[in-house]
């Protein structure tokens, strides 16, 4: 018996060790890695939290351990009939009052943080001009994938959110269609896009993305929304202040009369007027609501439909099968926008040339 | 009239069953389905486990995986926890407070076939276009999108089941205000019975908010109603608030009859008295009442505010202290004692540090801001597997090798039980420990797969193999129970030598008025004490033989249940199918046709005569 | 069961005081009636005066918990030895009624 | 409990519903019944009041031109007064006095059904209006709240006279007593109920 329990305990104390060795996850992606002040706030919650929980336990452990070892009637002998004891007022008393004072320890910091994250009075600040000085974007979850517009920059963007650095960035969050929630754990906790509703909250991230490995944080969609739901993820890109404005400034001057490069892409460009520009804008410069992702910086971003590799045979397989991929998705089948047709390759190559072509960054 | 004695063929054995009255073969039927029940959502858990054990897995597809997590989480919460508690409630409750039987019999036996036919119900969608797949929660925007019938079948099924829990819980409570035996005061009842007291009055409260849930759901969905849809003015917000006000006490509707279970365990097996036996009862009617004021916790993320989130947060950490109070009693009450290490205690024991694992990190949960960070990610599943798994399960399986020799006069092998118990305990930190970590790295439930290299496959394989631990150990379990029955060794009463309270006062086999004398209670413990007073009978009685009054047998139950089964397909088709309001109305005929029945006929039951009862020695039937 | 029920036969005097009590109680219950009618018409009436809502509201809520105290405690007895527990759980239902009601109408709107 | 027993107005017991344990069983497990209804009730209340005057854009029904208080107030006297007529009926089964409380308890029926009629004619009205079921959130939460109740008024009717026929030859007993008894505490139930619908639902939509 004993020796189980010992067994049980080394094993859980090696798992825990190995958890920390190796480290606190993916930078872009865990919680334990926070990338802005509100989830470093939420990380010592975490932490703090642990400690006591932690405490709890060990005092538990102790009694308990000390309990098996000492009144095993293997121990107090077989015949023996213990005190039969009513209990103990001290007692009572003590484990009342001390986890009381435990919670109060957790419960001050708590309540001031909620409300704390919930103060989105700086999204109204303005400046001596009238202009906003803070970044809002409006976060519009769609099945299954994701809508940003700038509402004062007059720009719109899909499945990468791109921030500004060092400052309370503002989200606006609705649901077009059913209930999901709007979640990048390394830069703090999430909050969910109602159907009915709009929700408000901030996040800030102290450096530019570019370091990570892929030069993005994750998001995920943390509300279960469908098949898809696992599928939903986007990506999110911090700048430098600077580097964000000139991003919105190409962002507002992309569009129509981007430059098409080659006879392909040419041809591509051709085939996406027909069948595609009805769901699918190419501009950046724009409001929100369209049906299907805008694609004015597709060729800038690391991943198709939000978790497809960004290469030329996957944006081809995606184009030629989208429900495969991605099952219970919006967009529709080939057959059903090329006049019952699949695309042939060489249609496919010219789409994938187009819009591997559609970019604002240099 | 009475069944006394002689054996039966299977088929009057089935018919007993199917109009029996009597709470302990009520008990052995939830037993039964309760148990496959469970059976059926560990299937379902296993298939989720094989499905994320790689990262882009394709086991199963994604509809299909959905329907996987939706059933498995209503199968394991709705059609076996609940039912197989239910059964230790009906097998051992009315005996530890010398009742001969449940306040309402007929309306027991309604309960259990209620529950059954709901339960099918539930289970066919499977084979009539697929299972409901929007989570057990079935928020109201996706649930209203999703296609097909599944949600109906979520909605009819636990509508019907739901009203068989709501009848059980009202006849327990009635049962014990009432039928207390003479000296059974409040302060004297045995633990397991002031649990089953607080979850009943909790599921008296949480089960109207769940049905008028499900009703706006149902109509919503089937007939025209708008409650949920936003474009007509309806709030999805509506639903979330009504299942968590239900759904929380729902929680406690489990654990507290575990605590109870345990809590007689732990006594019984220290041969000590349980520690703070009043500030125990205190701290279950507490934890009942603030269940009622925490359930937003579930809803911190939805947007209430933060005057709300902030209230919530500080109510939901409030429930720590009286479940506190229960550990360091049990604690107490096994410091000092003679422990004996059976099957029933290791779990006991092994269920302190699970659970106050699992309480804990619902306290993290509780703190708002860092529930954002945590919540609907794998941090959640683990935190509830480790109290529904770490404290229910191991309840429930605590409870079956305690209570099995006074269900069925046979005993469990111990032997296998410890088996059983290693794999099961081992697998389950294998799987659920690895979880909290999981969630701390971003990863969201409820997702059929996830891409590699995102730091999460090592743990997702490890946590898989846990489960097979489990599955490993649930099947010694079975092959326990199956040699159990087949050797069929008698154990006689009180065969764990130490019990306290009435149940093990009974002789064996249980007669099936359970007590030819209703007994007198003379203090807490009852049995112990008139065991140390050397009372070789065990109970002191408090009125001379008499005629006993037993309820008769009946069919009823069945034929109303069987009827609200047969209009739930109707209501599901309707609009859709030609014969489906036929069928509706037909179901309902049927239902009320058989109330109407019950209530014409006079139905007073048969009399034990004092004769027969003075033949029988020690009460064979 | 109770198959033992002990008829109690009552003399005279008892049944006819019986009888005296119960009499009395009903024209209790006749004036609660009045009561009850007269609330109801104070409610309908004020409706109709058009007062301002801020002070017709919470005084036909009131009204209407005043009557349904009354309905409780003489229509349905619930002041008479035996109903303790009636008490108890009608108590608790009110109260877990009355948190329903009051989160519907404070946070499911923002 | 022995059902020959023949009682006389001086050996019936003073509290005939809750004599035999039966009785008593009964007794207190209606009474919890009612503790879950009231929740039950609440539900449906909270529900109503968040939906309120709430429908798809430009939805043209309000509390305020829907509803006429004339007619709900005629109901709401109905009610009432069935509940004192069943108030009557038990003064009368405590006395053992048979007939008469069939008698009050067939004045309770007819009120009842009045009151039902009158919820029919309003109900068909609002229909006919366009405001039905599926009109828009605030009809739907509507229909269900007072259809919840209409539907508790068919099921106490249903009781009643359920009650009232099957017992109609033999008497009163102690088997039959508590039924009674629990029949007229649902009867007050369901004026308890209906005394927040006129306050609520119509004074206070009135009222705005
Ligand atoms: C048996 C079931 C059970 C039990 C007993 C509990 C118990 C508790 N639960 Fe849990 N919970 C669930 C089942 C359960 N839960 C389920 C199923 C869900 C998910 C539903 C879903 O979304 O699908 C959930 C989700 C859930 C959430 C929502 C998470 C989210 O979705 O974001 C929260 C948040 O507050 C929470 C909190 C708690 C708390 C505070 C307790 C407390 O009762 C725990 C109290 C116990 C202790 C604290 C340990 C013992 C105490 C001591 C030793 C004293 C000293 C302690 C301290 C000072 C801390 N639970
Ligand atoms: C009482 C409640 C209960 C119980 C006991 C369990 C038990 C288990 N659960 Fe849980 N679970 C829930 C309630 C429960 N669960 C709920 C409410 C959800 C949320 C659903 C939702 O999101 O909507 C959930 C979700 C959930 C998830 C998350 C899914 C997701 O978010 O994507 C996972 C993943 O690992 C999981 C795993 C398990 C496992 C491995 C077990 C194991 O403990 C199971 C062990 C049992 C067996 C393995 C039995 C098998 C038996 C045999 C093999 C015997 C041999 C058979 C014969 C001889 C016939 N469950
Ligand atoms: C009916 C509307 C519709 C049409 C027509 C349509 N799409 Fe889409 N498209 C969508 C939707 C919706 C999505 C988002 C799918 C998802 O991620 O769930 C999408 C996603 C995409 C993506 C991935 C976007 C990203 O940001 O990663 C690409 C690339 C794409 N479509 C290309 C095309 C091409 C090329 C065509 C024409 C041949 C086309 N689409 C036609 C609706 C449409
Ligand atoms: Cu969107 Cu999940
Ligand atoms: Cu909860």
């Amino acid at each position: 018996m004993m020796k189980g329990i010992k067994k049980w305990r080394l094993f859980s104390l090696l798992t825990a060790l190995m958890v920390i060795l190796s480290g606190c996850g993916e930078k872009h992606l865990s919680t334990l890695n926070p990338a802005g002040q509100v989830g470093r706030d939420q990380l010592d919650l975490m932490l703090l939290s642990t400690g006591i929980m932690v405490l709890v336990i060990i005092v538990v452990l102790i009694v308990y351990v000390l309990a098996i070892v000492k009144f095993r009637r293997s121990k107090v002998g077989e015949d023996v009939i213990p005190k039969q004891v009513e209990g103990s007022h001290k007692l009572e008393l003590i484990w009342t009052v001390v986890p009381i004072i435990l919670l109060l320890i957790l419960a001050v910091p708590t309540v001031v943080k909620t409300f704390d994250f919930a103060d989105v009075s700086g999204m109204e600040t303005v400046n001596e001009e009238g202009n906003k000085t803070a970044v809002t974007v409006n976060v519009e979850a769609n099945l299954y994938w994701w809508e940003f517009e700038y509402p004062d920059l007059g720009i719109v963007t899909s499945q990468e959110l791109v921030v500004p650095t060092q400052e309370k960035v503002y989200f606006n969050l609705i649901a077009a269609d059913v209930k999901h929630s709007f979640w990048i754990p390394a830069a703090g906790g999430k909050m969910d896009t109602n159907v009915d509703n709009l929700n408000q909250f901030y996040l800030t991230f102290d450096d530019a993305s570019d370091g990570l490995e892929e030069g993005v944080f994750y998001g995920k969609c943390a509300e279960l929304c469908g098949p898809s739901h696992a599928l939903m993820d986007f990506k999110v890109k911090s700048l430098d202040r600077d580097d964000f404005d000139a991003w919105v400034v190409k962002m507002q001057d992309s569009g129509a009369e981007q430059a098409v490069e080659g006879d392909v892409a040419q041809q591509g460009q051709d085939i996406f007027n027909k069948s595609c520009i009805t769901c699918h804008a190419v501009s950046g410069a724009g409001t929100a609501g369209s049906v299907g992702p805008n694609l004015a910086t597709f060729g800038d971003r690391n991943r198709v439909a939000g978790f497809m590799d960004h290469t030329e045979e996957d944006i081809k397989k995606w184009i030629s099968n989208p429900k495969e991929y991605k099952p219970g998705n919006l967009m529709p089948q080939p057959e059903a926008i090329n006049n019952g047709k699949k695309f042939t390759d060489q249609e496919l190559t010219a789409l994938t040339e187009y819009l591997m072509g559609l970019s604002v960054e240099d | 009239m009475s069944s006394i004695a002689q054996k039966k063929g299977f088929g009057a054995t089935l018919w007993d069953y199917l109009t029996t009255v009597d709470h302990k073969k009520i008990a052995i039927l939830y037993l039964i389905t309760g148990g496959l029940f469970f059976v059926i959502g560990g299937i379902e858990a296993m298939v989720i486990r094989i499905q994320l054990a790689q990262p882009d897995s394709d086991f199963v597809s994604a509809g299909l995986f959905n329907q996987m997590i939706t059933m498995h989480g209503t199968t394991m919460i709705f059609l076996a926890a609940m039912p197989l508690l239910l059964g230790f409630m009906n097998a051992v409750m009315p005996l530890q407070i010398g009742a001969r039987d449940v306040a309402f019999p007929f309306l027991n036996s309604l309960g259990f076939w209620l529950f059954f036919f709901g339960g099918i119900f539930l289970n066919l969608s499977w084979f009539m276009g697929g299972a409901p797949d929007a989570g057990w929660t079935s928020y109201a925007s996706l649930a209203l999108a999703s296609p097909g019938h599944g949600i109906d079948f979520y909605t009819l099924g636990l509508l019907i089941s739901g009203f068989g829990t709501l009848i059980g819980g009202i006849n327990f409570l009635v049962t014990i205000i009432n039928m207390r035996a003479p000296g059974m005061t409040y302060m004297r009842m045995p633990l397991f019975t002031w649990t089953t007291f607080v979850a009943s009055a909790l599921i008296l409260f949480a089960f109207p908010p769940l049905t008028v849930g499900m009703v706006f759901m149902m109509v919503d969905r089937m007939f025209d109603g708008n409650f949920f849809d936003h474009t007509m003015g309806g709030n999805t917000i509506i639903w979330e608030h009504l299942f968590w006000i239900f759904g929380h006490p729902e929680v406690y509707i489990l654990i507290l009859p575990a605590f109870g279970i345990f809590s007689e365990i732990f006594a019984t097996f220290s041969r000590k008295r349980l520690f703070g036996y009043s500030a125990m009862v205190f701290a279950t009617v507490l934890i009942g009442f603030l269940g009622f004021m925490v359930w937003a916790h579930h809803m911190f993320t939805v947007g209430l505010g933060p005057t709300a989130n902030a209230i919530f947060s500080v109510a939901t950490m409030a429930i720590a202290v009286p479940t506190g109070v229960k550990i360091f009693n049990w604690l107490l009450t096994i410091w000092g004692g003679s422990i004996k290490f059976t099957v029933a205690m290791i779990y006991a024991v092994a269920f302190i540090p699970t659970f106050t694992a699992g309480g804990v990190t619902g306290i993290m949960l509780a703190s708002a801001p860092l529930d954002y960070q945590l919540h609907d990610s794998y941090f959640v599943v683990a935190h509830f597997h480790y109290v529904i798994v770490g404290g229910v399960v191991l309840g429930l399986l605590a409870g079956l090798h305690y209570y099995w020799p006074l269900m069925f006069n046979t005993m469990l092998s111990e032997a296998l039980g410890k088996w059983t118990f290693w794999l099961f305990f081992i697998g389950f930190h294998l799987t659920f420990f690895i979880q909290h970590f999981l969630g701390l790295l971003g990863m969201p439930r409820r997702v059929f797969t996830f891409g590699a290299n995102q730091g999460w496959d090592l743990y997702n394989l490890i946590s898989s193999i846990g489960a097979i631990g489990m599955a490993l150990g649930v099947a010694v379990l079975v092959v326990n129970i199956i040699r159990t029955i087949v050797k069929n060794e008698k154990v006689g009463r009180d065969p764990w030598g130490d019990g306290r309270t009435l149940e093990w006062a009974v002789p064996q086999p249980v007669p099936f008025y359970n007590f030819k004398q209703t007994p007198l209670v003379r203090g807490l413990d009852t049995f112990w004490i008139e065991k140390q007073e050397g009372n070789k009978e065990g109970m002191t009685y408090a009125e001379p033989v008499g005629d006993i009054h037993m309820p008769n047998n009946s069919f009823i139950p069945v034929v109303i249940s069987f009827g609200l089964f047969v209009a739930a397909f109707g209501a599901l088709y309707n609009g859709e199918q030609p014969w489906a309001v036929p069928v509706l109305i037909l179901g309902l005929v049927i239902t009320f046709g058989a109330m109407i029945v019950r209530s014409l006929k006079d139905d007073h039951g048969y009399h034990v005569h004092k004769e027969d009862l003075m033949d029988e020695k020690g009460g064979k039937h | 069961m109770a198959h033992d029920v002990h008829a109690h036969v009552r003399s005279q005097t008892e049944y006819e005081y019986k009888r005296r009590r119960s009499a009395n109680e009903m024209r209790g219950h006749v004036t609660t009636f009045a009561i009850m009618i007269f609330l109801t018409l104070i409610a309908f009436t004020m409706v109709y005066a058009g007062f301002s809502a801020y002070f017709v509201v919470p005084i036909i809520l009131l009204l209407a918990a005043v009557q349904v105290i009354l309905q409780l405690y003489y229509f349905m007895h619930m002041s008479h030895k035996g109903h303790e527990t009636a008490q108890l759980f009608l108590y608790s239902g009110v109260i877990v009624a009355f948190i329903t009601i009051l989160t519907m109408i404070t946070i499911v709107w923002w | 409990m022995d059902l020959n027993t023949k009682y006389t107005p001086q050996s019936w017991p003073d509290h005939p519903e809750n004599t035999t344990l039966e009785g008593k069983n009964k007794f207190t497990g209606f009474w919890l019944f009612l503790g879950g209804e009231t929740v039950t009730f609440a539900s449906l209340f909270a529900t109503y009041l968040a939906l309120k005057n709430k429908g798809p854009s430009g939805m043209e029904f309000t509390t305020q031109d829907l509803f006429e208080l004339p007619l709900v107030f005629i109901m709401t006297m109905l009610l009432l007064t069935s509940s004192l007529t069943s108030v009557y009926a038990m003064y009368h089964m405590k006395n053992y006095n048979f007939k008469a409380m069939q008698a009050w308890l067939m004045v309770t029926v007819i009120l009842g059904l009045a009151f039902l009629g009158f919820e029919i004619y309003e109900f068909n009205h609002y229909v006919h209006l366009g405001f039905t079921f599926g009109q828009s959130a605030f009809s739907s939460a509507f229909f269900i709240l007072v259809g919840t109740h209409g539907a508790h008024v068919v099921v106490g009717l249903g009781w009643i006279i359920l009650l009232m026929v099957r017992n109609a030859k033999r008497g009163l007993n102690l088997y039959n007593a508590p039924k009674f008894y629990l029949a007229s505490l649902y009867w007050h139930f369901i004026d308890v109920v209906w005394v927040f619908i006129f306050t609520v639902v119509y004074l206070m939509g009135v009222v705005g």
